[in-house]
């Protein structure tokens, strides 16, 4: 089971994606997509060699939900910085420290991060476990950073660790 | 009225987005330097996107979608191999 | 040709568009506006979250509408989009912040055990 | 579909066999049996086309074998129009393919990478270019011809090689647009690409649409004068052949008869539904243009220190004639002119290995110091008794001299071998066209003539370099079967096409006959329905 | 005599046929005869010349009263060339003279070619020219004629150049081949308007055409072409100087065609062609005086030369003048004489040249200012030549004297002009003196006075054998000379009839004419000759060069024209007119397609009516495309970067626009080539030179080659924008597109038109463009495979270098971290673009999609890898081997087409069915979606192939210094 | 709408053919894939616009009065996937030249 199928998440991520490309769950789609599924799924270790492994998939909801609200606010904020005659945002550097390390869960906190409009992760530094974001609009670096630790890292902890 | 509302609509949408991609024109041209000509670029490619999006509504018709799906899935590999060579001065090393 | 929906779908679809449209807008006219690479960085985020997920999901609405069944494949966009957009910021951000740590801009924070001059 | 029709087709599979057999094969360049089956393909190519020729020949005069792909009906359709013309430079292609195939597995397929399957896709281009019948897929089948011989011109490396073919490319890749611009230019004005239904279509095109179609066809007669090497279009073909590899050359002997070709069909096809000041434009156009690319060719000759670079203004020259050829525009000449074309090319072809054999035999820098001795001069010498004895030739270099004398003779046009017969042919021709000579024949006469004997005056001068001056009297000299076997059937092929030149005339004037009276041609292809 | 003919009469059919394959079989047997032993070669070479002088001796009957005999081979009935042989008393006396002085010079080469020479390429090239020979004075066909003309010239080339390890011999054999190709170049036309004006190129049709041709407008044209060809064959001035560089031949070789027999070709053809084209004003000025010339020149040049072959050379030239002389004057007597002429000075001459070869032999020497008093070492030589020395200046007895007095005689008639009536006698009594001197200063000079210092050998007679052929030929100038009633007149009178027909004139050849006008003319010539000579002997042995006419030398200025013309005017001229350059190459060929479009199209363009329709968003997008064309062009030179951004945003705009135009396919195809196009260009951009900084100013020159090419672009766009503008605003014609639309779905099995179109209707021309992208792909591979950098590019990319420079080792860390996150996405993105490039694929037969699409964007997905991980962490995990997959593809596409053709129909032919499958239902199985898949594998392989061989430059150089990576071939011989 | 897309395409020749007439190799193949678009759009041209009107037939009773012109949207096709490959041979062959001359000029020398 493991050899045929060594990324299950993967694998049924793959077949959903096939039956929303079809835009149908027929029988024959998801069979099709199936067979697919797992052979992509499979060929995908070669360059995937890592399982991942969710712990508590239903928080994952709630980090999308939570992410969703975020990008809502920061797009009519930055909108709004745009629009001004002459935007003048406090924008700046923040190096902020994580305590999160498992690096699937660091690359959806870049994302989740990097597609917020305001805020851009840059780099993270492994050795000393801190990550460089740039903000568009500091009001307070660090009520900035603990409203990122509390909304998102220790939701990602959960998750993955 | 609601066709005319729709058409209206999205006309000004696509305008909207047509003025978008002037902009990210604007600084396709005038750079100054490339990381921000690749920052318009990868701009521009989610504009046109969303302008095939429009254009499907627009004409009713979801011939345009897989377009709009490999622009979004794909598009940035050309970025990326931007980005990728001016960081590093090689695509792939 | 466009199709005839309930006049309230219609608004709630063009309103959907429109306002997409203008977030996308305002990050492009963002790229001009504002003045540094590191500011710019932010306006495009603005079509790939809020303005294009609002356009995409007037898309879903029109087609489930119109074609009698739900229509979400938009949301492959959005997947795609958001999973892509990140990627060429950040590679850009990096080469940004590298060259012009190299080219010794003041203002850019710099990594003094990984990245400090020797003499 | 009875198995005979299926010939139509085959010399174009054939080809696409053998390159696909050579890739999942792999570039085994050790394996002498690689080799084998390569010209083994070579053979059945040669076979097949010799099939369709013999087929064609004895058919009424206007057979055409017509194969629809994929068996749709005829102007939706890609069709073939195996006709004699399409025939015969087939066949010329298929065996001199062959030659340069042969001469190739001596050495030069292992000098880089993938040889076999280049060289039987340009093959496969050449055979499909001929073959086709229609606009757009003979514009398909350009690329084909074109991207091998890029590759196969690159074949070897090394600086000289690299930039010529640069510069080649980048002419071809304008070539090719102009290709495509014409084509949709005529697309636009006909709404077929079948190169019978234009045919057709042409006479019904609406007023205000001519200009365009006009401007397509003139935008293509560019692309196709590139190919056909005219002046001043030329300019990439002499380095181009001259650096590339001998049996690559030796190939690219037939690639400037390719745009021969196309003018030659579409002018017939399309022109000949034309009158008026069109057609006297053109064809004033195209007859200056001969003209010229004879001089140039003629005076490159002359100027020519290397034997293949005289080989390729050789191929100038004929490339001038036969546009010469097409812009009379009249059965008889035309008749000389497919004569002409056979034995060009395979005389070039066959030049073209001859040099290399040549180089091999040859001390280095030889050809070089053999021309400055002649400008140069040693006029004063002392002559000693010992000097009235000649020397022994060795057979190899005898072999080697009456194969030069052979091809340069074809060349040249001169008597009494193959050369000769096709200028006769089309000068005869040409005066016999009209009561009293024309301009155009007087110059067509004036150009092949003085040509002949600029060639003439640039093969002397180089045969007397390499064979009297350069080459070695030492009885050394070593020949492979495998290089001189090819060199020498390509010229007996043009000895034998001399001794026998009374039947081939016949084939030849039944082909210029089919070709001149395009109705023929449209309504062999054309379903009668469409055609009325 | 003829009557009581001694030989046995042959089928004479047979004959002619025989005179020509004889000696061309024997030569082919002496050149392969295996051993080439020398006697063989010499015996072979001898028993046929000496049959075939019989054989022609024997045909003489059949000719003798006007007969003319025929032998006719069909070559080219077409084109009215036949391969006939025609034999009358004129071409009889050629062959007579072809073939037994041949014989006779066959003998003498024996004894005269060293035994250490390759006697066998000689002897078969003796043989070769008797064919050319024989094969043009037996022609009936006058193509054929020019065909053995130019025969005669390369054999003749071929044998001047005998000793061609000589300089002077390969530069005489050269010259002359050029000057007489050029004339029998010349000829072959004149043959062509002369059957023009016939109708036939048979000698029978042109010699019955009466007054034809004289009549034709033409005939200036053919007379002077014909002309050409003559007067260069037979060394006429101006065109005399190749003659003497000829006598780089061993001495037989000039005894027999420089003498005997191809110099006689041109008088041959003028006697030919007389009948029929002599009476004319043209005619008599042209030849006549050309050949007065030639006389005179001749002779007295001859009178110069140190050289004694020199001197034959020049009095051959000299009496060739005299023949030509006497056909130009257009008489039937002076036709007579010409004829007869021909015939003496063959014989004379041929002895002649043969004895000096004798000298040349014995003596060590042919300079007449080393050799002196030979009459005692050699005195049946010196007899033997003595007497043809008097035959030649026209002494009284001998052949010679007959043939000169009928000149003068001719030269004497009186003519109304009186500038023909004085200059022909003058210069003849003139050219008679001069050939007087020359003939006593070459016997003078040679056999009498003190005997030889110089020579490096004592000169004695040679074999008595040797000799035999020159006793002949003297002894046949002593019997014409003496009794020529009894020798040549019955000859003559066959000749003679065959040129005149009915207006053969009365002719004597007795002795004694009485004393009148042409005698004294001789014996001025006898005398004058003396007293030019005896006062100024010893001038005349030791000068140098030629008086007065020095300048007139056509050798230099040939070799003038040769070299220089050659040489350097060509160059000049190709470099005039051709470049090497590139961008004028291609500014000619899209300035040429440019006016040939405008040329055509533009007087009939119609009607460009207003815009009625205009779509602001489209604008939009094309302000972008057009903005960002224009700035990618003008950014391409110096910010490289920025100009392939732009060009990004130009193909986006056509992206856009094709999916705008109802082209979904396109604009899938479009976007995902454009992608891929840029990795591609991007991979190859860190191998060009780095572009130094704008230049503050640019040369004048430059910037007007900027202008210009700027004003031919904006005339392209003019042009090609409206031309698309006039097509988009007119009707489209009926076509094609509507079976296509029509039958998309029922025939073809899909809904999507443009792939059913690629894949069946039109699936011909996917396999060629699968095809060439294949092909393509492997040669780049083969062009990468021996790629080697620029040297300021081999090192790592500067951006790399730039970072150790600010901090050692800082690349390799940053490098490390740089993808970390960023590559984890990649990673994640390759199943999915798989997944992607599924669907695509699949549904291309109904929707856009299909194999090209899919392909590219499995290849994409490949790249994404290798941009994220390395081409060495990739080829770790996945064996990608491309050239297969090319090979697989293309093999699938052809599977697919040989697939319908087994089953009898044509290539390519589709099936599609829907299976009814359990569970799933119906699934659609059309060959078509075969195809695809064989397209699909070839697209990935090569785009695949093309991109990876480029990236596999990068880990080929050698890594930074210190790097324990090892260093690594770029490892891509492992695919193959 | 038309005069819309023959000014693009006048521009991109004109950009494309400006650039192919200059001396480096790299503005000559910038050069190539404007002419390429301009001339897969010049060829889209000739089948003449049709919006809203994608050659994908509704089914077997599909009216094909509704439908562009496929035909130029098939050469197109096969156009962008010949210019594709050229591009790509150019690069390769304009690197190898650059790498065995030195020079990024066309013609190998000068600078
Ligand atoms: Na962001
Ligand atoms: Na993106």
């Amino acid at each position: 089971m493991r050899r045929l199928l060594p990324h299950p998440i993967l694998a049924c991520f793959l077949l959903v994606l096939w039956l929303v490309l079809q835009q149908s769950a027929g029988f024959g789609h998801i069979l099709l997509g199936s067979i697919i599924a797992i052979a992509v799924s499979a060929a995908a270790t070669a360059v995937i060699p890592d399982q991942v492994i969710v712990k508590r998939p239903y928080k994952l909801l709630v980090l999308f939900a939570v992410a969703g609200l975020d990008v809502i606010r920061s797009n009519l904020a930055v909108m709004s910085v745009l629009f001004h005659p002459r935007p003048k945002p406090t924008a700046g550097f923040i190096e902020m420290e994580l305590t999160l390390t498992n690096s699937f869960a660091l690359a959806i906190l870049a994302c989740i991060l990097t597609a917020t409009p305001g805020s851009a992760w840059l780099e993270y530094d492994r050795e000393r476990s801190t990550v460089l974001i740039h903000v568009f609009d500091v009001v307070d670096e660090d009520a900035w950073v603990a409203t990122v630790k509390r909304r998102y890292e220790t939701l990602l902890l959960e998750i993955f660790e | 009225m609601s066709v005319a509302i729709l058409e209206w609509s999205l006309l000004a949408a696509q305008v909207m987005l047509g003025l978008g991609m002037l902009a990210t024109a604007y600084r396709m041209i005038a750079g100054p330097r490339a990381q921000d000509r690749i920052l318009a670029l990868d701009a521009l490619y989610v504009v046109a996107l969303l302008l095939l999006i429009t254009l499907g509504i627009r004409n009713n018709s979801q011939v345009y979608f897989e377009l709009a799906m490999l622009m979004g899935l794909l598009g940035f590999v050309g970025t990326v191999a931007l980005a990728k060579f001016l960081m590093r001065g090689e695509v792939i090393e | 040709m466009i199709a005839d929906l309930p006049l309230w779908l219609s608004i709630l679809v063009s309103a959907f568009v429109v306002l997409g449209a203008l977030l996308t807008m305002a990050g492009c006219f963002g790229l001009v506006r504002l003045k540094s690479f590191y500011l710019r960085i932010h306006g495009p985020t603005m079509g790939t979250s809020m303005g294009g997920g609002l356009i995409l999901l007037a898309s879903a609405i029109y087609f489930t509408v119109t074609r009698e069944r739900l229509v979400v494949h938009e949301l492959i966009i959005f997947l795609f989009v958001s999973l892509t957009t990140p990627v060429t910021l950040m590679l850009l951000a990096r080469a940004t912040l590298f060259r012009d740590r190299v080219e010794g801009q003041i203002d850019v924070p710099r990594r003094p055990e990984k990245l400090a001059p020797k003499d | 579909m009875t198995g005979m029709n299926h010939i139509a087709i085959l010399p174009i599979l054939i080809p696409m066999a053998a390159a696909v057999f050579n890739l999942i094969l792999g570039d085994q360049r050790s394996n002498r049996r690689i080799v084998g089956v390569n010209i083994a393909f070579g053979v059945l190519l040669v076979l097949v086309s010799g099939l369709l020729l013999t087929v064609l020949a004895q058919a009424d005069t206007a057979a055409a074998a017509v194969y629809p792909l994929g068996n749709w009906p005829v102007p939706f359709g890609i069709v073939l129009v195996a006709d004699r013309l399409a025939a015969m430079m087939v066949l010329t292609t298929s065996i001199l393919a062959l030659a340069a195939l042969v001469y190739a597995s001596a050495r030069w397929h292992s000098r880089g990478t993938n040889f076999f399957p280049l060289f039987h896709a340009l093959v496969m281009g050449l055979n499909g270019a001929f073959l086709t019948g229609d606009l757009f897929n003979l514009f398909v089948f350009f690329e084909l011809l074109l991207a091998a011989s890029y590759g196969l011109a690159l074949h070897g490396g090394g600086r000289n090689r690299v930039r010529a073919a640069m510069h080649y490319i980048v002419i071809n890749l304008v070539a090719s647009f102009l290709f495509l611009i014409g084509v949709a230019l005529i697309y636009s004005t006909t709404g077929t690409l079948n190169m019978a239904d234009i045919a057709r279509a042409v006479p019904h095109i609406a007023g205000d649409d001519l200009g365009l179609f006009e401007a397509g066809v003139a935008v293509l007669g560019v692309a196709f004068l590139i190919k056909a090497g005219s002046w001043p279009l030329h300019f990439w073909l002499p380095n181009t052949y001259s650096s590339a590899a001998p049996p690559v050359a030796a190939l690219f002997a037939v690639m400037t008869k390719v745009g021969f070709y196309a003018i030659l069909r579409l002018w017939t096809l399309v022109f000949a539904n034309q009158t008026g000041p069109e057609l006297a434009f053109g064809q004033n156009v195209l007859f200056v243009l001969g003209v010229a690319t004879i001089a140039y060719g003629s005076v490159g000759a002359l100027s020519s220190k290397a034997l293949d670079r005289l080989a390729s203004y050789l191929i100038l020259v004929s490339a001038g004639t036969l546009l010469l050829a097409v812009a009379y525009n009249s059965p008889g000449v035309t008749t000389g002119a497919l004569y002409y074309v056979v034995v060009a090319t395979l005389a070039a072809g066959a030049l073209f290995l001859l040099k290399d054999v040549i180089d091999q035999v040859l001390p280095a820098e030889a050809q070089i110091l053999a021309v400055s001795l002649e400008l140069y001069g040693d006029e004063e010498e002392v002559l000693d008794e010992d000097q009235e004895v000649s020397r022994t030739i060795p057979a190899a270099a005898t072999l080697l001299s009456l194969c030069f004398a052979v091809a340069a003779l074809v060349m040249a046009g001169l008597p009494p071998l193959s050369g000769f017969i096709s200028k006769f042919a089309m000068l005869s021709a040409a005066f016999s066209a009209q009561a009293s000579p024309s301009a155009a024949t007087w110059w067509m006469t004036g150009a092949m003539i003085i040509s002949g004997l600029f060639v003439l005056v640039a093969m002397v001068r180089n045969g007397i370099n390499i064979f009297w001056t350069s080459m070695p009297d030492d009885g050394l000299l070593r020949l492979r079967a495998l290089e001189i076997w090819p060199i020498i059937a390509l010229l007996t092929l043009c000895v034998l096409l001399a001794v026998f030149a009374g039947p081939a005339m016949t084939y030849f004037s039944e082909t210029a006959a089919f070709i001149h009276a395009p109705q023929s041609y449209v309504d062999v292809v054309l379903p009668q329905e469409v055609a009325s | 005599m003829p009557e009581d003919w001694p030989l046995p009469s042959i089928p004479t059919d047979f004959a002619l046929p025989l005179l020509c394959i004889l000696p061309f079989l024997a030569s082919v047997f002496v050149l392969a005869a295996p051993g080439k032993k020398y006697r063989g070669a010499v015996w072979s070479t001898a028993i046929v010349s000496a049959v075939l002088s019989v054989l022609s001796l024997a045909l003489f009957p059949a000719v003798a009263d006007g007969g003319v005999i025929i032998s006719r081979i069909e070559w080219i009935p077409q084109l009215g060339l036949n391969l006939t042989l025609r034999m009358d008393g004129l071409a009889w006396l050629f062959a007579v003279l072809i073939t037994c002085i041949g014989f006779l010079v066959v003998l003498y080469a024996r004894y005269y070619m060293s035994p250490k020479d390759p006697i066998a390429r000689f002897y078969a090239l003796l043989l070769a020219f008797m064919v050319a020979m024989l094969g043009l004075v037996l022609s009936g066909n006058i193509i054929q004629l020019a065909i053995f003309w130019e025969l005669t010239s390369l054999v003749s080339f071929l044998l001047i150049g005998y000793w061609y390890h000589r300089g002077d011999a390969r530069d005489g054999a050269r010259m002359a081949l050029i000057v007489t190709g050029m004339g029998g170049l010349a000829l072959f036309v004149s043959m062509m308007v002369i059957g023009h004006i016939v109708g036939s190129y048979e000698l029978n049709d042109v010699l019955a055409s009466g007054s034809k041709i004289v009549e034709s407008p033409l005939y200036p044209v053919a007379l002077i072409l014909l002309l050409l060809g003559a007067f260069t064959k037979s060394a006429q001035f101006p065109f005399q100087f190749w003659l003497p560089n000829a006598m780089t031949a061993p001495t037989p070789v000039s005894a027999y065609l420089h003498s005997a027999t191809m110099v006689k070709a041109g008088v041959f053809v003028l006697t030919r062609f007389w009948p029929v084209m002599h009476d004319s004003q043209l005619w008599f000025w042209i030849v006549t005086y050309t050949g007065l010339a030639t006389l005179i020149f001749g002779a007295y040049t001859a009178l110069f030369q140190r050289d004694l072959k020199g001197l034959l050379a020049y009095s051959t030239i000299s009496h060739l003048g005299l023949i030509t002389t006497l056909l130009g004057m257009s008489t039937p007597l002076a036709a007579v004489a010409a004829i007869f002429h021909i015939a003496n000075h063959a014989t004379f001459k041929a002895s002649l040249f043969m004895a000096v070869g004798i000298i040349d032999h014995e003596a060590g020497t042919r300079d007449v200012r080393k050799l002196s008093g030979l009459r005692k070492f050699m005195p049946f030589t010196a007899t033997l030549a003595i007497i043809a020395s008097a035959a030649m200046a026209g002494v009284p007895l001998l052949n010679g004297f007959l043939s000169k007095e009928m000149f003068f005689t001719e030269t004497a008639e009186f003519d109304p002009n009186i500038f023909v009536n004085l200059s022909l006698p003058i210069g003849a009594t003139l050219a008679g003196m001069l050939s007087v001197a020359y003939s006593i200063k070459f016997v003078h000079g040679v056999f009498f006075g003190p005997p030889p210092t110089e020579l490096e050998k004592v000169p004695h007679e040679p074999p008595a054998l040797m000799r035999r052929p020159i006793e002949i030929l003297v002894l046949i100038c002593l019997a014409v000379g003496i009794i020529p009633g009894i020798t040549i007149a019955p000859y003559l009178a066959a000749a003679v009839p065959s040129v005149l027909g009915a207006a053969t004139p009365y002719y004597s050849l007795s002795v004694w004419h009485g004393f009148n006008l042409p005698l004294i003319m001789s014996i001025i010539a006898l005398v004058g000759g003396a007293v030019i000579y005896v006062p100024y002997y010893r001038r005349l042995r030791d000068v140098d060069g030629v008086p007065l006419t020095h300048g007139l030398v056509g050798q230099r200025l040939f070799e003038r024209l040769l070299v220089t013309a050659t040489n350097r005017w060509a160059r000049h001229l190709v470099a005039a007119f051709g470049t090497q350059r590139l961008q004028p190459q291609i500014f000619t060929v899209i300035f040429l397609a440019l006016a040939a479009g405008i040329g055509a199209g533009w007087s009939r363009i119609g009607n460009l009516p207003l815009p009625s329709n205009f779509d602001p968003v489209l604008g939009l997008v094309w302000v972008l495309g057009g903005v960002c064309a224009v700035a990618a062009a003008q950014q391409a030179k110096f910010h490289r970067l920025a100009s392939m951004i732009l060009m990004g945003g130009a193909g986006l705009a056509t992206c856009l626009t094709f999916a705008w135009f109802s082209a979904p396919d396109l604009a899938l195809t479009q976007l995902l080539a454009e992608i891929a196009t840029t990795v591609l260009i991007l991979l190859g951009l860190r191998w060009l030179p780095k572009r130094s900084p704008v230049p503050e100013s640019t040369p004048w020159a430059a910037r007007f080659r900027r202008y210009r090419d700027f004003g031919l672009a904006a005339l392209v766009g003019l042009g090609t924008a409206i031309a698309s503008y006039a097509v988009m605003t007119r009707a489209a014609p009926d076509g094609i597109s509507d079976f296509f639309l029509a039958n998309a779905y029922t025939q073809g099995g899909g809904t999507n038109v443009v792939n059913v179109m690629l894949v069946d209707f039109r699936g011909f021309d996917t396999m060629g463009e699968i095809t060439v992208l294949g092909v393509v792909a492997l040669t780049v591979f083969g062009l990468l495979r021996r790629f080697r950098p620029g040297s300021d590019s081999a090192d790592r990319p500067e951006q790399q270098r730039m970072l150790d420079d600010y901090a050692p080792g800082a690349s390799e860390n940053v490098a490390d971290d740089f993808l970390r996150i960023p590559a984890l996405f990649m990673n994640w993105m390759f199943p999915i673009v798989i997944v992607v490039a599924v669907y695509m694929f699949l549904r291309g037969h109904d929707l856009p999609g299909g194999g090209f699409i899919a392909g590219i964007i499995m290849s994409l997905a490949f790249i994404l890898q290798y941009m994220a991980g390395g081409t060495r962490w990739v080829e770790e995990r996945l064996r990608i081997l491309p050239v297969l997959w090319i090979g697989w593809g293309l093999l699938l596409a052809l599977l697919t087409g040989l697939g319908a053709m087994v089953l009898g129909a044509p290539f390519l032919t589709s099936a599609f069915a829907y299976a009814e499958l359990p569970l799933i239902g119906k699934v659609p199985m059309a060959t078509a979606l075969m195809f695809d898949l064989g397209v699909f594998a070839l697209v990935v392989g090569a785009t695949v192939l093309m991109l990876i061989a480029l990236a596999h430059q990068s880990i080929r150089r050698p890594k930074a210094a210190g790097s324990n990576k090892p260093k690594q071939r770029a490892g891509l011989d492992k695919w193959n | 709408m038309e005069l819309t897309l023959a000014i693009a395409i006048g521009i991109l020749s004109a950009s494309g053919v400006y650039l192919l007439l200059r001396p480096r190799t790299f503005q000559v193949i910038i050069g190539l894939s404007l002419v390429s678009y301009a001339v897969n759009l010049f060829i889209l041209s000739m089948g003449r616009l049709r919006m809203d009107a994608a050659p994908v037939l509704s089914g077997a009773n599909a009216n094909i009065a509704d439908y562009a012109d496929p035909v130029p949207q098939a050469l197109v096709l096969t156009a962008i996937v010949i210019g594709f490959a050229m591009t790509a041979l150019f690069l390769v062959v304009m690197l190898a030249a650059r790498g065995l001359s030195g020079s990024d000029h066309v013609d190998g020398k000068g600078d």
